[in-house]
C-alpha cells in the first residue's frame, strides 16, 4: 500500500493554502533498470482535493511530474478545524486518500 | 528545516560565495531554486515511516526499537545523533548512528545483521528500512549542537584514522577526500565544496544529513554520502558500516562540533 | 628511475611512514579491511599508492621543497607523447571530452553502465567556454586560455605535459594525472589541447 | 450555481471526464476510475499538446507568470508555480517544450481556488517552460527558459 502523503493546511485572512507531499516513484517508463530493460511508467496521474467534502482542485500529473510529488495551492475560505482530504490516483489503479484538519 | 532558515543560510552562503566566484546571477538562482526546494521536502515523509518503524514491534522477538540505546541511555533519542559515533561500552566498539540502529535492530528485535542490512539503501521502487529509521533518528536531533569531542582513547583513535584517510590519495585521479574538501571557497561544477578540516566547512556538512538528494530521489545517509564519495573517488565501495567510514565520520563530526544540527536537509 | 627516487627519497628522510607513524599504520590496515572480499583484483588495485601518491598523503599535500623537487623531477620522466608527434588535436573533440564527468565507476552500488563514456571533466574544476555556466572554481579560470598565452611550440608543449602529468609542475596539485594513468590517450589530450589553444574554440573566441 | 456548473463544464473541455464529473459533483475522488487526458499527456509538441487541451491560438499574456529559477541545479526536481493576476482562472497547465511528452500537469480550479500552484517537474535537458491558463473561455500563455545543469563529480 502506498505510503501516507504529509499535507500542510494553514488558514490566514480568508484564505487557506494547501501543500501536499506525496510518496511516488513516477516513474517514467523510459528509465533502464540494471540488466538494460525498460521499468514501466507507473505515476500518479489525477489528484484531487476537497475541503469539507467541496472540491477545491483536480489536477492531473504526466510522467515529468518529479518523484515524490509537490504540490501547493491556494483556495478561498477554509477555517481552523475544518476537513481538508486530498487523494490520488495512480497509472495502475492505487490510490491514496489522506485528511488533516486545517490548521 | 525551517524554510526560512534555509533561505537564510542559502542567502548568506550566496554572500559569502558572490564575490570569490565572480558570478551572481548563476549563483543567485541556484540559492533560488534551493530556497523554491527547502519548502516541502520529501525527506519528511521517510522521517514520518522511521517514526512508525521505529516504534513498531518487528522481527523475530516482535519487539519495538524504543529501548535502543544510542548512546544517551534506552529509549533516550533526542540530541542522540548529534552526539554520535561515540564508543560503546557494551559492544567496545566506536559505533555510529547507523551501526547502533543495526546493532539495536540485532539485540533488541532479533534480526541477523544480514537481514538488517539487507536494503542500507533504497532502489527505485525498493524502500530501505534503514534509511526511514535514519532519517527519523537524525531529526531527533534537529536543533541540537553536534558533540563529539572524541576524548575517550578509542574515538580519539579514530579520528586519527579518519584524518589519514582523508588525506589519503590513490586511484586513477589521484583523488583523496582533501583535495575536494580541504579548501575553501571552491565549488564543483556549481556545488560549493565545504573545506571540511575547519569547523564551519565540516559544520555546514555535518549538520545538514541525512539529506533528501533531489538527483538521486533518495535520502542519503552519512554512510552512503561517505561511501559514495569513495566511488567517486573511482576507488572499490567500502563495506556498509566499515570501521574506515566510521572513522571519517569521527574525524568529521569532531571538526563538525558545535554546529547545530539542522537535518533531514535537500540537495542536489 | 624508481630506485634512484627511492634512494633519494630515504636520503631526505622521507619514507617509512608506517614504521615511524603508528597511527597511520594501523589507518592503513582499518582502510584496506574495510573492502569487500570477492572485489576483483583490479578493482583493489585502485587502493595502491605509487610514491608520489604516498608522499602527498604523507604531507597532506603540502610536502617540503625537497621532496616537492624530487616529485616533480620523477613525474616530468614518465611523459609519453602521440606516435605521430603532434600535439594540437581537434578542438571540437576536446570540448566534448571537457564535459564528460563520467566513466571510471566500479562497485556493486552504482557502477557505470556498459559503454559508459570516460572524460576530462575539466569542468569540474574549471571555467573554459563562456556559454558552460556551470564550471568549478577547484582549478583556476582557463576562458581564453590561447588567447591569453599564444599557441607556441612551448605553451602547447607545456599545456600537453600538464595534462598528462600535473605533477611535473606542481607535485601534490589536485589536478588528476590523466595521461600517467591512462585515464586519456595521448590522442585524446591533444583534443583538449586544440580546446584550450585553438582560436576557434570557444574558450578563445566568445 | 447552473452558471457556475456550466462555466466548470466548459473549462473541462480539455482535462478528461473524471476531472469534469468531479468537479461537477457528480462523482467523488476514488469513487470512479479516473479518465485521464491521454492525447494531451502523450502529445510530443507544444502545438499538438495545445490542440488537446483545446487551447487554439493563446495570447501571450502578462498577466499569468510562471515562477521558477533560472537555473536548476538538477533537472530530477524543477520547482515551477503558475500564477496569475486574470479575473476568473479555470484552468492552468504546465508543458515543458524539450521533455518527450511536454505536458507535465494540468489543474481546473473550481470557483473560490486561488490562480496559483506550484509543483515540480523534471526536466532532461535546458528548454522553454510554458505556463498555459484558461480565463473566461479564453486561453492565455507565458514562457520562462530553464537551463539545466550538470552538477557535481560527474555521475
Amino acid at each position: 500500500m502506498a505510503d501516507p502523503m504529509k499535507i500542510r493546511a494553514s488558514a490566514k485572512d480568508g484564505i487557506t493554502e494547501v501543500k501536499v507531499l506525496m510518496s511516488h516513484e513516477m516513474e517514467t517508463g523510459q528509465r533502464k533498470d540494471s540488466s538494460g530493460n525498460l521499468v514501466p511508467a507507473h505515476f500518479i496521474t489525477e489528484i484531487t482535493a476537497e475541503h469539507n467534502g467541496r472540491q477545491v482542485l483536480a489536477g492531473q500529473f504526466g510522467t515529468a511530474i518529479s518523484k515524490n510529488p509537490y504540490l501547493a495551492f491556494k483556495f478561498k475560505g477554509g477555517a481552523k478545524g475544518d476537513k481538508l482530504s486530498v487523494s490520488w490516483v495512480d497509472s495502475k489503479g492505487d490510490k491514496r486518500t489522506d485528511e488533516v484538519q486545517i490548521a | 528545516m525551517q524554510p526560512n532558515l534555509r533561505t537564510a543560510l542559502a542567502t548568506a552562503a550566496l554572500a559569502l560565495a558572490g564575490p570569490a566566484f565572480g558570478q551572481g546571477s548563476t549563483m543567485d538562482e541556484i540559492a533560488r531554486y534551493r530556497e523554491m526546494l527547502a519548502d516541502g521536502n520529501p525527506a519528511e515523509l521517510l522521517e514520518a515511516k522511521g517514526e512508525e518503524l521505529w516504534k513498531k514491534p518487528r522481527g523475530p522477538k516482535n519487539a519495538s526499537l524504543e529501548q535502543c540505546d544510542m548512546g544517551l541511555g534506552p529509549g533516550k533519542l533526542d540530541g542522540a545523533y548529534a552526539q554520535l559515533p561515540r564508543y560503546f561500552a557494551d559492544t567496545k566498539k566506536v559505533m555510529d548512528a547507523e551501526s547502533r540502529l543495526v546493532h539495536c535492530m540485532v539485540s533488541l528485535q532479533g534480526f541477523t545483521e544480514a537481514e538488517a542490512t539487507k536494503r542500507w539503501f533504497s532502489k527505485p521502487g525498493q524502500d530501505s528500512d534503514i534509511e526511514a529509521l535514519v532519517t527519523y533518528i537524525g531529526g531527533k536531533s534537529n536543533g541540537a549542537k553536534i558533540n563529539v569531542p572524541a576524548r575517550h582513547p578509542e574515538e580519539a583513535r579514530m579520528a586519527k584514522v579518519g584524518e589519514y584517510i582523508f588525506y589519503r590519495r590513490s586511484g586513477p585521479q589521484d583523488f583523496s577526500c582533501a583535495i575536494c574538501h580541504g579548501q575553501e571557497g571552491k565549488r564543483i561544477r556549481l556545488q560549493e565544496l565545504g573545506n571540511l578540516t575547519t569547523q564551519a566547512g565540516a559544520g555546514t556538512a555535518m549538520s545538514t544529513w541525512p539529506s533528501y538528494r533531489v538527483s538521486q530521489g533518495a535520502v542519503w545517509t552519512m554512510q552512503r554520502r561517505l561511501i559514495d564519495c569513495m566511488r567517486q573517488a573511482r576507488w572499490p565501495e567500502p563495506k556498509y558500516l566499515a570501521d574506515s567510514v566510521i572513522a571519517l565520520e569521527v574525524f568529521l563530526q569532531k571538526t563538525a562540533s558545535g554546529t547545530v544540527m539542522q537535518t533531514p536537509g535537500i540537495k542536489r | 628511475m624508481k630506485n634512484t627516487f627511492i634512494a633519494a627519497l630515504l636520503a631526505l628522510g622521507a619514507t617509512g611512514i608506517h614504521a615511524a607513524d603508528p597511527i597511520a599504520f594501523q589507518a592503513e590496515q582499518i582502510f584496506r579491511s574495510s573492502f569487500r572480499a570477492d572485489n576483483p583484483r583490479y578493482w583493489m588495485t585502485r587502493l595502491d599508492q605509487d610514491e608520489a601518491m604516498r608522499l602527498c598523503s604523507q604531507y597532506k599535500d603540502n610536502p617540503p621543497a625537497k621532496v616537492r623537487a624530487l616529485i616533480e623531477k620523477t613525474q616530468q620522466a614518465t611523459i609519453r607523447y602521440p606516435v605521430e608527434g603532434k600535439l594540437i588535436g581537434d578542438w571540437k573533440e576536446g570540448e566534448k571530452l571537457a564535459a564528460v564527468g563520467t566513466g571510471g565507476h566500479i562497485g556493486f552500488i552504482q557502477p557505470d553502465p556498459p559503454g559508459r563514456v570516460r572524460g576530462g571533466n575539466c569542468y569540474a574544476c574549471h571555467q573554459l567556454a563562456k556559454k558552460e555556466v556551470a564550471y568549478g572554481t577547484i582549478g583556476p579560470s582557463l576562458q581564453h586560455f590561447g588567447k591569453l598565452r599564444g599557441n607556441s611550440d612551448e605553451i602547447v608543449k607545456y599545456t600537453y605535459d600538464k595534462i598528462y602529468n600535473s605533477n611535473a609542475f606542481t607535485a601534490c596539485t589536485n589536478m588528476p594525472r590523466f595521461g600517467l594513468h591512462n585515464w586519456l590517450t595521448p590522442e585524446q589530450i591533444t583534443h583538449i589541447v586544440a580546446f584550450l589553444v585553438d582560436p576557434e574554440s570557444p574558450v578563445n573566441k566568445d | 450555481m447552473n452558471n457556475q456548473r456550466r462555466e466548470i463544464l466548459k473549462a473541462g473541455g480539455g482535462l478528461g471526464l473524471f476531472g469534469l464529473l468531479a468537479a461537477a459533483g457528480l462523482i467523488t475522488p476514488g469513487e470512479a476510475r479516473a479518465e485521464w487526458n491521454k492525447a494531451a499527456f502523450d502529445a510530443k509538441t507544444i502545438d499538438e499538446t495545445l490542440k488537446a487541451l483545446g487551447a487554439t491560438a493563446p495570447a501571450n499574456s502578462a498577466d499569468v507568470q510562471l515562477t521558477a529559477p533560472d537555473i536548476a541545479e538538477n533537472g530530477a526536481v524543477v520547482p515551477v508555480g503558475v500564477v496569475s493576476t486574470l479575473a476568473g482562472v479555470e484552468a492552468i497547465a504546465i508543458l515543458v517544450e524539450k521533455n518527450p511528452n511536454p505536458l507535465a500537469a494540468s489543474f481546473m480550479l473550481p470557483v473560490g481556488t486561488e490562480p496559483s500552484v506550484q509543483t515540480r517537474v523534471k526536466m532532461g535537458q535546458t528548454s522553454d517552460v510554458y505556463a498555459l491558463v484558461k480565463a473566461g473561455g479564453k486561453f492565455f500563455i507565458a514562457k520562462k527558459e530553464i537551463k539545466v545543469t550538470l552538477g557535481g563529480c560527474g555521475g
